[in-house]
């Protein structure tokens, strides 16, 4: 117990952690109702509800992202393909597709194609990653408003919109929906060895070839995937505002990801993966807007508490700090 | 001096494309091939160019600065402030402004040396923190009226035919100091031993820690001086400028043909780089009929044509050796 | 010889890692004007020893005196300063840069910062030629062989006007002759007063260099001795603390394999890496690859596995053809490959030594058939006490294992796949005494079992053993055959060196 | 000879910046005009460079939308030297020299900040809490429309924007602040002011969803009258959407061949805003083209 106690206490995972907390702490201070759950027509309603349903976007597309980064890789694209993925799903809707499994396979096959697209440029053509996606953010974009005209499309389709703004058992389904993608994605990567040929490959790719793994394969798969996370997102994106925006859905959503993955402690270096990490760095980005919408603090300089997040959680992770709060707690004990 | 060659090759495969994208552009749109053309590239793309020059090195180091088009606009809008509402000479204004550059980047820099942390997140907190604080000063742009700047917005320098704003002659000027930096400095070549290997470098002795805090105040301070020329571009100071200027500067970079992943390049390739992005946008503009859309289709489709093109020359004539 | 003053004093130097104690109080001292032996079991704490020395570990207790005065290397650079002169045991340096470069970094001639370009080739030029070593100096590093790289790793460290010279096992991927030239570089600047440390598995040239040995074991000091009060026998016992059993008996004069080969190649070549080759390869056969360094050892391996692509030539299984095209291919084949390069193309370094060891068996399954986790480490218990791999537990990265344990694990990763040939390539780089015997009974056994063995190794002695027939390749192309009947050192050479034209 | 006339646009931004473009684009193909278009991408950069192209391509006109006040001074100087006249459209700039350009025909997102604050005045008899819902921070319309609706409030001291948030322009954006700001201020939000209609209309379901009417529980107010919106307002949703006529094509080239025949035309003139509330949405709904 104790020792999984410690191996807990060293976990990276502890630090966005204590980052929510933080943050809950400061809102409730300064905001005592921030908590408050209400029931209302049978849904959940507070605040706490509206940061699960709004983190869950970022939510899925860090999902998908971890595995990237976890290859070595990065994926820029993802706003784009939230876009695309939208705009396919309106368009769809658009001309009379009634039935929501080919207006979900649709959309989120779109996605997977631009995850195989961005796979195939890495994995086969040896573009870096960061280029390959660049690639698609800035041309993906255009597809998205091509598809749109340049217009927004509204989406009127009840069982589309379900996605979006429904509620399962009091929760709101996007958040249901992520959860349930968290552990499908956990338990297909570390049930199989799934998990651990994308950890080879990102930790040394040469070496994971030479052991006879399908090196390529893997990274295009990883790719894939975020492909369809990121389809899934812009169909929730789509769905939540009832509307494709080719021009703004997704925008910076790239950024978000990558942070959640990031501060979960993933290193961008690639190797060793953290699944919970991300699901946790997502909540705490999404903690901190809904915070700073809370507080009130100008949209000009909300920039700014993000930037001083990102520090804390990176100083906080760094070992040079652990060892020297280590080497305070020592000393207090030995005092 | 086949070995030199060799590893030259990517440099002269872009330095060929880009003549091949210019000759194909001036032959199909009349009035391109001019000497005004030529001039706008670097005048154009003065603020992306001072930029890729730091980036270049952060580059060559295995590291990432996405600070620096934050960098750009907080300079703009600081020094406009500082000169239209507090009177303060636009010298001193732009010497603080380079100043705060530098140091925020040797901030970023040691925190990911003696902190060991990724690049791509530090700066990414400072590309927020200098936004945040950009807009902070002043959520509009401002206007600059100072005599100094109007007389620098006539200056021009005459080559025969082709007048050298002031603007592009910062902008070469620089290109050639970044390139003196980069290849007959030490410091230059530690960035790329360490890009290459950064246990090696630490083993063979090399200053590590400084040349990291060193290349990122170096790509604060070109951020910085981008911005300033921006101001200079202008004649105002505009909380926006550089939105998404860091992904500009990167692709210029890597169209280059520096490796991305550290150790490798050549500030030249980052002229060609330059001048490559500068000529497409010049022709999207010379054609002036493709919807925005399709303009952002197609150039997608040109940075991908182009660096599997790059790829492509490269392996074939390495094979061929 | 006169007893000179000590150049440099360790004292009661302690290092410890998580979970390992890697020196314990060892005490060293070098004198000016000696070649010093550092010696010792894979993972004793000899590069531990030497980076604690240099600044690259700080160490938890201990001094360091350097000609008189306290030495505190915070970092590479200050040691270098201080006069000492390092080649590490992994090649430390930069592949992407030029060979000039790499040797003059940190160093380069010019004036304010500013480089003088001529210069640095100039000065790279003569640092190599007086290893004898040809190369353009132009050159990125990265392609050259790895037995070039180091050798321009030693040209680097001997350019620096240093006082200490100290060599990590700079030897593991050489030649003779390449041996020979350093060996005659070591004595000379011995002759102008420098110290040298020197590490090295090869027992042979512990006798032809060097004055003193230390020998370290499990972190801890066993004792400092004089060249010639310690005879071989008793040197392999301190470093092992128990007498080495017999040693392993030479490979029994093998009966000509007949039948249907394992693995056949035929015509097997890749433009600039190798020239048309045949091999056959039975069951239960060691076949040695012999050859100088750089005649298309490694390439051949390459090519059987599927590495390389081939431009030519036919690869076929038990008669059979196979569409053996990548490493996957060649893995579910039965095939193994031991690559001599373990640092880029052999270790996953931040994974644990269990995921390590397990990788290839799980590749070959495929991801859906996992292996349960108990089973994961019932693998890892038997690998790590059959191949007495030295680390804490199988949970940590392998990357803090040394260099030797290491390549245990790689070899482990292999053998646990259970394949029907297996190349192993240098497999006893970097690997001492007490490991070696044990990878070449591994072999002996490896060939009773049945399965086929490529062996490549750099020391003649080594293929002569353990080979019951000899490949010899050169300047990539097959130029001989040796039946085991008629496998001698001296067969072997002569016909590598090309002094003697086989009769096919 | 046909003329050939350089179009430096800010972007793709928003509906409305798309049926801007598509008018002028439309207009010059009836007119026989070649149009060299630029796309600025939301970059004063890019649309200097695109002028200076314009000048090193010596077409016969340039028309600008700018992005912002300032900051043309220097660009335009160089047009006037290269003797191609200039017409700013949309909004103004700031310059030293208003020789500089010929003309401006403007929507003005200030009058558009002030008829919202006038109308809703004059709705809720100068009293009511207000939310504001702003555009992306730094971007002109977001700083106008805040500005003039600031202004026009200052007559009523009723009348109190107790919380301001950026939803960027975008939908989700507007919704996701209205869902905080109802979290934080509950019942206390008496009226929105949306600084264009696709927050507006994300707020209105943020509203929906919490379980209030939109139009009777909170007062919406926004700008821009797309489609979408005036049928909100027909439907009751929303309170009030301010035209902002993107239709400059006709006027643009009109003034653009006086300028060339030497003719002189008026230096400001003004698209006609309209305002669409209950009395008027239903009936201008079938005729809106964007
Ligand atoms: N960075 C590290 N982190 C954790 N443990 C380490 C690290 N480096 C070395 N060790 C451990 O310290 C011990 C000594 O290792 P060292 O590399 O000094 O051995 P060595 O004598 O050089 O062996 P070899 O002959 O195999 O190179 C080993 O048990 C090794 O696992
Ligand atoms: N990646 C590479 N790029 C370019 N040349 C290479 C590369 N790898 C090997 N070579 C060259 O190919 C030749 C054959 O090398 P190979 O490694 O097969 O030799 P070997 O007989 O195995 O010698 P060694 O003792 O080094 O293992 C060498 O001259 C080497 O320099
Ligand atoms: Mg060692
Ligand atoms: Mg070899």
């Amino acid at each position: 117990m104790t020792d999984r106690l410690r191996h807990f206490l060293k976990s990276p995972v502890l630090w966005p952690l204590a980052g929510i907390f933080l943050l809950l702490v400061a809102n409730l201070v300064l905001k005592p109702g921030f908590l408050t759950i209400t029931v209302l027509d049978g849904h959940l309603y507070g605040l706490p509800i509206d940061v699960l349903n709004r983190g869950a976007k970022t939510l899925i597309l860090a999902l998908g992202m971890t595995l990237v980064i976890a290859t070595g890789g990065v994926d820029l694209s993802v706003g784009s393909v939230v876009a695309i993925t939208g705009a396919v799903a309106a368009v769809l809707i658009g001309q009379g597709t009634d039935s929501l499994v080919l207006i979900l396979g649709g959309a989120i096959a779109a996605g997977g194609l631009a995850g195989l697209i961005n796979g195939l440029l890495v994995a086969r053509l040896g573009v870096q990653p960061i280029v390959a996606t660049l690639i698609l953010m800035v041309a993906g974009r255009g597809v998205a408003q091509v598809l749109t005209d340049g217009q927004v499309l509204i989406i009127k389709h009840e069982a589309f919109g379900f996605l979006g703004n429904g509620f399962v058992l009091g929760l709101p389904f996007t958040i249901v929906c992520a959860t349930l993608l968290y552990l499908a994605v956990h338990f297909a990567l570390r049930r199989t060895a799934a998990g651990l040929f994308i950890e080879a490959v990102g930790d040394n790719p040469e070496a994971s070839r030479f052991a006879g793994l399908a090196t390529a394969r893997i990274k295009i798969l990883a790719y894939v995937a975020c492909g369809l996370c990121a389809g899934l997102a812009g169909v929730m994106e789509a769905a939540n505002i009832g509307a494709a925006d080719a021009q703004r859905a997704g925008e910076n959503m790239e950024l978000d990801a990558i942070f959640a993955v990031v501060v979960g402690g993933t290193a961008l270096t690639g190797g060793r993966f953290l699944l919970l990490g991300s699901f946790v760095g997502a909540l705490l980005l999404q903690m901190l807007i809904t915070t700073m919408y809370n507080l009130g603090v100008p949209p000009a300089v909300a920039p700014v508490p993000k930037a001083l997040l990102i520090l804390t959680v990176c100083l906080l992770q760094s070992d040079r700090t652990r060892r020297w709060l280590g080497g305070l707690f020592k000393k207090k004990a030995a005092a | 001096m086949k070995a030199m060659l060799q590893r030259r090759l990517p440099l002269l495969t872009t330095g060929a494309i880009f003549a091949a994208l210019f000759i194909a552009a001036g032959l199909k749109y009349e009035g391109f091939f001019s000497s005004n053309v030529a001039v706008n590239l670097f005048t154009d793309n003065a603020v992306l160019g001072l930029t890729a020059i730091g980036m270049t090195l952060v580059i060559f180091a295995g590291g990432i600065d996405l600070s620096v088009g934050a960098v750009a606009g907080f300079t703009s809008i600081f020094v406009a402030t500082l000169i239209e509402q507090h009177g303060v000479h636009p010298a001193l204004a732009g010497a603080a402004a380079l100043a705060i550059g530098g140091a925020l980047g040797a901030g970023m820099g040691a925190i990911i040396h003696w902190f060991k942390q990724p690049a791509f997140l530090i700066t990414l907190a400072g590309m927020f923190l200098m936004r945040g604080c950009a807009f902070w000063l002043n959520t509009e742009s401002v206007g600059i009226n100072h005599p100094l700047y109007a007389r620098a917005a006539d200056i021009y320098w005459e080559f025969g035919p082709v007048g050298v704003p002031l603007v592009a002659a910062i902008l070469a000027v620089g290109l050639i100091i970044g390139g003196v930096i980069g290849h007959t400095t030490r410091f230059g070549r530690n960035l790329l031993a360490l890009g290459g290997n950064e246990q090696s470098a630490l083993l063979m002795g090399l200053p590590v820690g400084a040349s990291k805090v060193g290349v990122y105040a170096f790509s604060g301070f070109c951020a910085a001086a981008a911005g300033l020329v921006g101001t200079l571009y202008t004649g105002s100071g505009n909380p926006s400028t550089g939105i998404g200027l860091e992904l500009d500067a990167i692709a210029v970079v890597v169209i280059g043909g520096t490796v991305l992943t550290g150790g490798r390049g050549h500030m030249l390739g980052t002229v060609f780089g330059l001048l490559i992005f500068g000529t497409i946008q010049s022709v999207l503009l010379f054609d002036g009929r493709l919807s925005p859309w399709w303009a952002r289709i197609l150039v997608g489709v040109l940075l991908l044509a182009f660096i599997l093109l790059q790829r492509g020359l490269v392996r074939a004539v390495g094979k061929g050796k | 010889m006169t007893a000179p003053s000590p150049l440099l004093t360790l004292r009661g130097i302690g290092k410890r890692f998580p979970g390992v104690v890697a020196l314990d109080g060892v005490d060293f001292t070098v004198r000016a004007g000696e070649i010093h032996a550092l010696l010792g079991e894979n993972g004793a704490g000899k590069s531990t020893l030497i980076k604690v020395l240099t600044g690259v570990y700080e160490a938890d207790a201990g001094e360091i005196i350097l000609a008189g005065n306290p030495l505190r290397a915070k970092a590479p650079a200050d040691a270098e300063r201080a006069g000492i002169s390092t080649v590490y045991q992994e090649v430390n340096l930069v592949p992407s840069l030029s060979v000039a470069e790499n040797i003059a970094l940190g160093r380069q001639p010019g004036r304010f910062g500013f480089l003088n370009w001529r210069a640095i080739r100039r000065h790279a030029r003569a640092a190599l030629a007086r290893l004898e070593i040809e190369c353009d100096v132009d050159a990125e590093l990265g392609t050259l062989s790895i037995a070039l790289q180091q050798m321009v790793a030693i040209a680097r460290a001997l350019d620096l006007k240093a006082r200490l010279l100290i060599l990590d096992e700079p030897t593991a991927s050489l030649d003779e002759k390449e041996v020979a030239d350093l060996f005659a570089v070591m004595r000379r600047l011995r002759a102008e007063g420098l110290g040298i440390v020197f590490v090295t598995h090869f027992l042979d040239q512990v006798y032809a260099v060097c004055d003193r040995i230390t020998v370290l074991r499990n972190g801890t000091l066993v004792g400092e001795y004089p060249i010639r009060e310690l005879p071989r026998l008793a040197l392999v016992g301190k470093m092992l603390g128990r007498e080495i059993t017999a040693t392993p008996a030479a490979a029994t004069a093998a009966t000509a394999a007949t039948g249907t080969p394992l693995l056949s190649a035929r015509g097997l070549s890749r433009r600039g890496a190798l020239h048309a080759l045949d091999l056959d390869i039975h069951r239960g056969e060691v076949v040695g690859l012999g050859g100088l360094l750089g005649s298309g050892r490694t390439e051949t391996a390459r090519l059987l596995f599927g590495i390389d692509p081939r431009d030519g030539g036919e690869i076929r299984m038990k008669d059979a053809a196979c569409g053996l095209r990548s490493p996957r291919d060649a893995v579910q084949l039965g095939l193994a490959f031991c690559s001599e390069d373990r640092k880029s193309e052999g270790i996953l370094p931040n994974l644990s030594v269990r995921e390590n060891l397990i990788i290839a068996l799980q590749a070959k399954q495929g991801g859906w058939r996992t292996i349960s986790r108990a089973e994961q480490e019932r693998l890892c218990a038997h690998y790590i006490a059959a191949l007495r791999i030295k680390t804490a537990n199988a949970e940590v990265p392998i990357r803090t294992l040394s260099g030797g344990n290491q390549q245990k694990v790689l070899l482990a990763r292999w053998l646990a796949t259970q394949p029907e040939l297996i190349i192993l390539d240098e497999p006893t780089r970097g690997i001492d005494i007490g490991a070696k015997a044990e990878i070449e009974a591994l072999i002996g056994k490896l060939r009773a079992d049945g399965i086929a063995v490529i062996f490549i190794s750099s020391e003649i002695e080594e293929v002569v053993r353990n080979s019951t027939r000899a490949v010899v390749l050169r300047e990539r192309r097959h130029c001989g055959e040796i039946p085991g009947a008629e496998l001698t050192a001296a067969r072997l050479m002569q016909t590598m060196a090309g002094g003697h034209v086989p009769h096919e | 000879k046909t003329l050939t006339v350089g179009f430096a646009q800010t972007g793709a931004e928003s509906a409305w910046r798309t049926a801007n473009t598509d008018s002028m684009k439309n207009e010059a193909e009836k007119r026989g005009i070649i149009l060299k278009f630029s796309d600025g991408q939301g970059k004063q950069e890019n649309q200097i460079r695109a002028v200076r192209s314009f000048i090193t391509q010596r077409v016969d006109a340039i028309v600008i939308a700018p992005l912002v006040e300032t900051g043309w001074e220097p660009v335009l100087r160089e047009a006037k030297r290269a003797k191609i006249p200039v017409i700013i459209t949309d909004r103004t700039v700031q310059v030293s020299d208003e020789s500089l350009f010929v003309c401006f025909i403007g929507s003005d997102f200030y009058t558009e900040g002030k008829m919202a604050a006038d109308w809703l005045a004059k709705a809720v008899n100068g009293t009511g809490n207000i939310v504001e819902l702003q555009g992306t921070p730094g971007s002109a319309p977001a700083n106008e429309r805040r500005k003039a609706f600031a202004d026009g409030l200052a007559a009523y001291p009723g009348l109190k924007i107790i919380d301001s948030q950026s939803g960027d322009f975008r939908r989700s954006g507007g919704k996701e602040v209205m869902e905080a700001l109802l979290k934080k201020h509950g019942k206390a939000i008496q009226i929105v002011y949306a600084h264009n209609d696709d927050m507006a209309l994300g707020a209105i379901q943020a509203i929906e969803e919490a379980g209030l009417k939109p139009g009777q529980d909170i007062l919406i107010v926004s700008i821009d009258a797309i489609k979408e919106a005036v049928a909100a307002v027909a439907a009751g949703k929303l309170a009030v959407t301010v035209e902002c006529n993107p239709l400059f094509g006709p006027k643009v080239y009109d003034t653009v061949a006086k300028v060339l025949a030497g003719e002189t035309v008026p230096k400001v003139s003004y698209n006609k805003d309209e305002l669409f509330d209950s009395t008027n949405a239903a009936a201008a709904l079938p005729s809106r083209q964007y």
